[in-house]
């Protein structure tokens, strides 16, 4: 994180999708090996603008529209890898993964094992999670479902300048790893984001596997990643105003998972929440609270509690969706009972 | 095996304005998650009415409205699942690309190839019900390059399973040209699957209707499966909100050309129908899908305590 | 679990597979719309003898072997379901699941919730899972994968009794069930089976999503399942010569996960260790402890810990894996480690 | 394009002999987990030597150790992978299933139709690369109805990409047979994929040598993917250990007179070729290979401290 602070900055009008874009150029014109495939990513620059002017800028064979046939893609990422080329895929929805995570798991991300560290597979694997409204195979985040498996590092911005920053970091890692934009963040304009809205023009990193504290606070830390962060920074707004002080730390990857940054907050603090979009079973926040808890102690905590989409789908409905998708409202009350509780 | 064209025209006008009772969803705000809509393509769906019976499946994707009311989902239940109310086919928790009518065997999938898999246990079930039911599955012509084409028109082939593929080939995948990412058309793709193949003009519904009744004849008899290759143009964006710039001007205009209502609006009037009896027509069709949607509109969003029901049949685990 | 005493037994020289061949075929006799589909369950009746005897029993209609197709026959599953069958899906290694978890998360896991409840899936996907040597693509576990996915009963039995009663009850169940049998258990004589080796001839269920205390002890809860749990009860008999006395509680099932049950055990004993076969992160065992700790309180246990497959790929050689997939002595190291810190 | 049958049954030899070495790692208990052999299939990748380069891709299956041989990755460390010892190609990490040799762009998986889709990314690096490389999948007759086979064509014959898919078509999927689920021929699928396909005897070497060199030449000179069918005997179990009670005797019978072996010796007798000469040749060949197990015998298995290395460059996270 090297950016002084006269550097030359991206206009706040910009949406995130056209930072992520314009951070994926910046690293193919540096790195000729850096190919993309994907469903809609060349012509129409992606269904969000995440890959827009990239063909453009570098033609239709490092910027490839692909049909809809997700194995073959995804497993030619793993011959483009094996014969030096550094390849990004794209997933245009997490939840299409269902049709060819054989390649994601099996090979992209035990090859470099398989072969005792004789085949690296550096390999982004990009695609957009999160609830908008489309229901139960539209709105998922499953990092949780890639964190379980091993050999991938899992990232899941939440800011525009991490969005920048880790997709440079990805792009520039030997090891697979899997960058999920959030759809409801990915057209917002770089002035509304309440934190990293800053976005310098020039290349720079931000390391995989490091949590931010985004907003410091006395009496409970909420740990959660991507969109949730934004809704975890208005709830902390709404509970300052009741005489609850909240610490934000954005996790930033499910994979390193910075649980050393967490545990030290809570320490502090005495209690932590983990907020997830993810199905909260067998997920992130079973995982976090008993890696802090491993860290700390199990006693060192006054509190702990998780909060995030209780182990159904996504119903379509906006009336359910809101009653199963954490949001601003839902966090502030998780918070609320959670320090009721002592 | 074909309808009048009149009795096909009043089935189009019914998806054309069905399809724009949804596109006024979206823009009150009452449908909040995508929507596609199948306008450009009524031709397909009217062209298969009659053919299917109630015991015969149909598995469609993501546009699938024209599908539904063409397999004789009640339009009620179905515009009220897409406007997401209690009162939807689902009660409100599918939506629009999930839609399930048990009692006809319609269901739909927002996954791209995911249709096929599906309509071929259909298929096994008629086979072992030793019935002459057939089990349809619809892809668009993007659909066809997924892995799941292939396995369930093999396995169809193999074991001379009724299934009939649906393609309907508006020439683009979002914003993909199919022919740019298929190495072959689909019809062509028959003989790799010991299956038959056909294409057809899919503006008019009696071209549809001939090649989709000799298919699904054909799988009754027990001669394994088909495809039927249908050509239309999606007039709108992939979606509700897409942009559409990957699609010059020029070509949206040569694509408006083929619109199927218009089409055989103008073949009605060379027929001798007179323009004041079709625009009867057309008002007497949205006059009942304006009722629909007014009684839709009223219903109530499903309540946000049911929110867990369904998981499992005994609660969430 | 109803069995009387003198109830017909099988022979204890049966095989475990064979158990749950017959517990299949008392089911199919039982309810005809039970179809079996899947890769070499007709003419050879599984790889391990799982399905040996189904086709000639009930035909080649009922009982079909099916091409290297799993996306195909497993949604096949679905359209059998919704026209009125229930269908039993086998997937021969859970380790192929890559290549069709799109119809089972996206379709049966799904299905019922989307239509509102009007199209229940009972579907059975049949699996093996566990390490018997043969490296990182065939000795996965994965129920944590499942578990993470709304919609899915999964079950993993350790013992012939609750195998055979556990297929019963997922072929009865209106809701889909993953079963997950164990490579190195199915060739077992029931005689050497440490536990639930008795099983009756006749039809039974064991209920999902009990737990069952395998062992009874004061020191530590070990709770863990499917082949681990015959490892835990060899490392507690060497425990319980060094003056640790360990209760063994068997999951059975990962969802529903029994959490009360292994809550009520460590509240007793003080300490929990969860011990899982599968990878650690991000699965079984921090959503049990985080269960646990959430009904008990963070402060209630004196230790709490994991042993697992410590996120990395299942290696080839028999030094690696010994090194990577828990077994006995391990296990019992982890326990007196977790006493050791008080 | 063709070698001399004598050259041929050297590499024959020397593959079968590599197999036999396998089998006595089972039987030692040396190599703990599943393996399959080629054993009976001989030919086909005998009739594959001298075809590739090194820039030429080869990505194969759970029944790879031919095609390793062919493509001339060492036999020693070959051998110690699959023998799980430190001195293996991949360290004792892989083990049979998944050999890794990427100075000749050799590699394996043990996930069935998992090599098309690889292969396909080295033929989409041969494009980019500007290179005339090809990229060589094999599949076995079982493999050709997975979604994969179906996507990767598909999409090697729409952007004519370098793609040469080899199929051992040995009758059977573990017990499933292949032509009982099959719709058709795997050579037949070609023209759904704008491929060249053929069929070949896969006991003999020089048909598969010129069956496989033509595919190869097409593919250098970008006129896109082919298809490669070569029928043969899988002589053992599907892999040791498998009982193999779903093949008759009389059927094992009639597949033994098919050994590969047997036909080229009898056909270089027939050349007038000595049997003393013969037998020498067996014998140097199985000199060698027991040369090359001894050492493997000899080496350790990797240090379990090392278990977690190489999950992720920088280590486990
Ligand atoms: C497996 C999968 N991949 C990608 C998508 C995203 N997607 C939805 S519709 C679509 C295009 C479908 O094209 P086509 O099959 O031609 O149908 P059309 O939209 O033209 O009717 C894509 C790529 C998806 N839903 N599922
Ligand atoms: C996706 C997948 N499904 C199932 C298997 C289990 N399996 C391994 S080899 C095999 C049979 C392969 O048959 P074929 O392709 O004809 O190759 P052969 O063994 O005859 O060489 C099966 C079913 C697997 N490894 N991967
Ligand atoms: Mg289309
Ligand atoms: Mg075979």
């Amino acid at each position: 994180m090297t950016t002084a602070t006269d550097t030359p900055m991206l206009s706040p009008s910009f949406n995130l999708s056209r930072v992520i874009a314009d951070a994926i150029k910046l690293e193919m014109e540096a790195d000729e090996r850096i190919v993309v495939l994907g469903e809609d990513v060349g012509r129409q620059g992606g269904v969000f603008g995440s890959t827009r002017g990239l063909q453009k800028a570098f033609g239709d064979r490092r910027v490839r529209d692909m049909p809809i046939s997700e194995m073959a893609f995804t497993g030619m990422g793993v011959g483009l890898a094996m014969s030096g080329y550094r390849p990004m895929i794209e997933i245009m929805f997490v939840d299409f993964i269902g049709v060819c995570l054989e390649q994601v798991y099996n090979a992209i991300a035990k090859n470099p094992y398989m072969s005792g560290g004789r085949v690296p597979m550096p390999v982004v694997i990009k695609t957009a999670g999160g609830c908008i409204g489309s229901a139960a195979q539209h709105s998922q985040c499953l990092w949780g479902t890639f964190a379980h498996l091993p050999g991938m590092h899992v990232v899941a911005p939440s800011s525009p300048y991490d969005a920048k920053g880790l997709m440079a970091a990805a792009l520039r890692s030997d090891d697979p790893v899997i960058y999920i934009e959030h759809k409801g963040l990915l057209l917002s304009k770089l002035g509304d984001f309440p934190h990293g809205a800053e976005v310098p023009k020039g290349r720079y990193t931000v390391p995989i596997g490091e949590a931010a504290t985004v907003r410091d606070g006395r009496d409970v830390t909420i740990a959660t990643l991507s969109a949730s962060v934004r809704d975890a920074l208005v709830a902390a707004d709404e509970l300052a105003g009741q005489g609850i002080d909240v610490e934000v730390v954005d996790l930033r990857s499910v994979v390193p998972l910075d649980a050393d940054h967490v545990a030290a907050s809570a320490a502090r603090t005495g209690r932590l929440l983990v907020v997830d979009e993810d199905y909260l079973g067998f997920g992130l926040s079973g995982e976090l609270i008993t890696r802090v808890l491993e860290l700390l102690g199990p006693g060192a905590l006054r509190g702990i509690a998780r909060h995030g989409v209780a182990n159904v789908p996504i119903p379509a409905a906006r009336s359910l969706e809101q009653a199963v998708v954490p949001g601003s409202a839902s966090i502030a009350a998780a918070v609320r009972e959670l320090v009721a509780r002592g | 095996m074909t309808l009048d064209l009149m009795t096909y025209y009043r089935h189009m006008l019914r998806i054309r304005h069905f399809e724009e009772a949804c596109l006024s969803g979206v823009a009150s705000g009452e449908i909040h998650g995508e929507l596609h809509t199948a306008i450009g393509q009524e031709a397909i769906a009217a062209g298969m009415v009659g053919i299917l019976r109630d015991d015969d499946a149909l598995v469609s994707t993501h546009r699938n409205h024209g599908h539904g009311i063409a397999k004789g989902v009640p339009l009620e239940p179905m515009l009220a699942e897409i406007f997401e109310k209690e009162t939807g086919l689902c009660g409100g928790f599918g939506g629009h690309m999930h839609l399930f009518d048990p009692d006809r065997l319609f269901s739909t999938t927002g996954i791209v190839g995911a249709t096929l898999p599906v309509a071929l246990g259909h298929a096994y079930a008629a086979f072992l019900d030793g019935s002459d039911a057939v089990a349809v599955a619809v892809s668009g012509d993007g659909g066809v390059n997924t892995g799941g084409f292939h396995e369930s028109l093999n396995l169809a082939g193999a074991l001379k399973l009724p299934l009939v593929v649906l393609v309907e080939n508006n020439d683009w995948a979002i914003s993909v040209v199919s022919s740019e990412v298929s190495a072959v058309g689909s019809a062509e793709r028959a003989p790799a699957y010991a299956a038959w193949g056909t294409r057809v003009d899919g503006t008019d519904p009696a071209a549809v209707a001939v090649a989709f009744a000799e298919a699904v004849a054909r799988a009754r008899r027990g001669e394994g499966p088909a495809i039927v290759e249908a050509t239309a143009q999606r007039f709108r964006g992939h979606y509700e909100g897409d942009p559409d710039l990957y699609r010059t001007p020029e070509l949206k205009e040569a694509m408006a050309a083929k619109d199927p209502l218009v089409i055989a609006r103008r073949e009605l009037e060379a027929q001798g129908i007179g323009t004041d009896h079709l625009d009867d027509l057309v008002a007497e069709s949205q006059a009942q899908i304006d009722a629909i949607l007014a009684r839709v509109r009223a219903a109530e969003q499903p309540d946000p305590s049911r929110a867990h029901d369904h998981v499992f049949t005994g609660g969430v685990a």
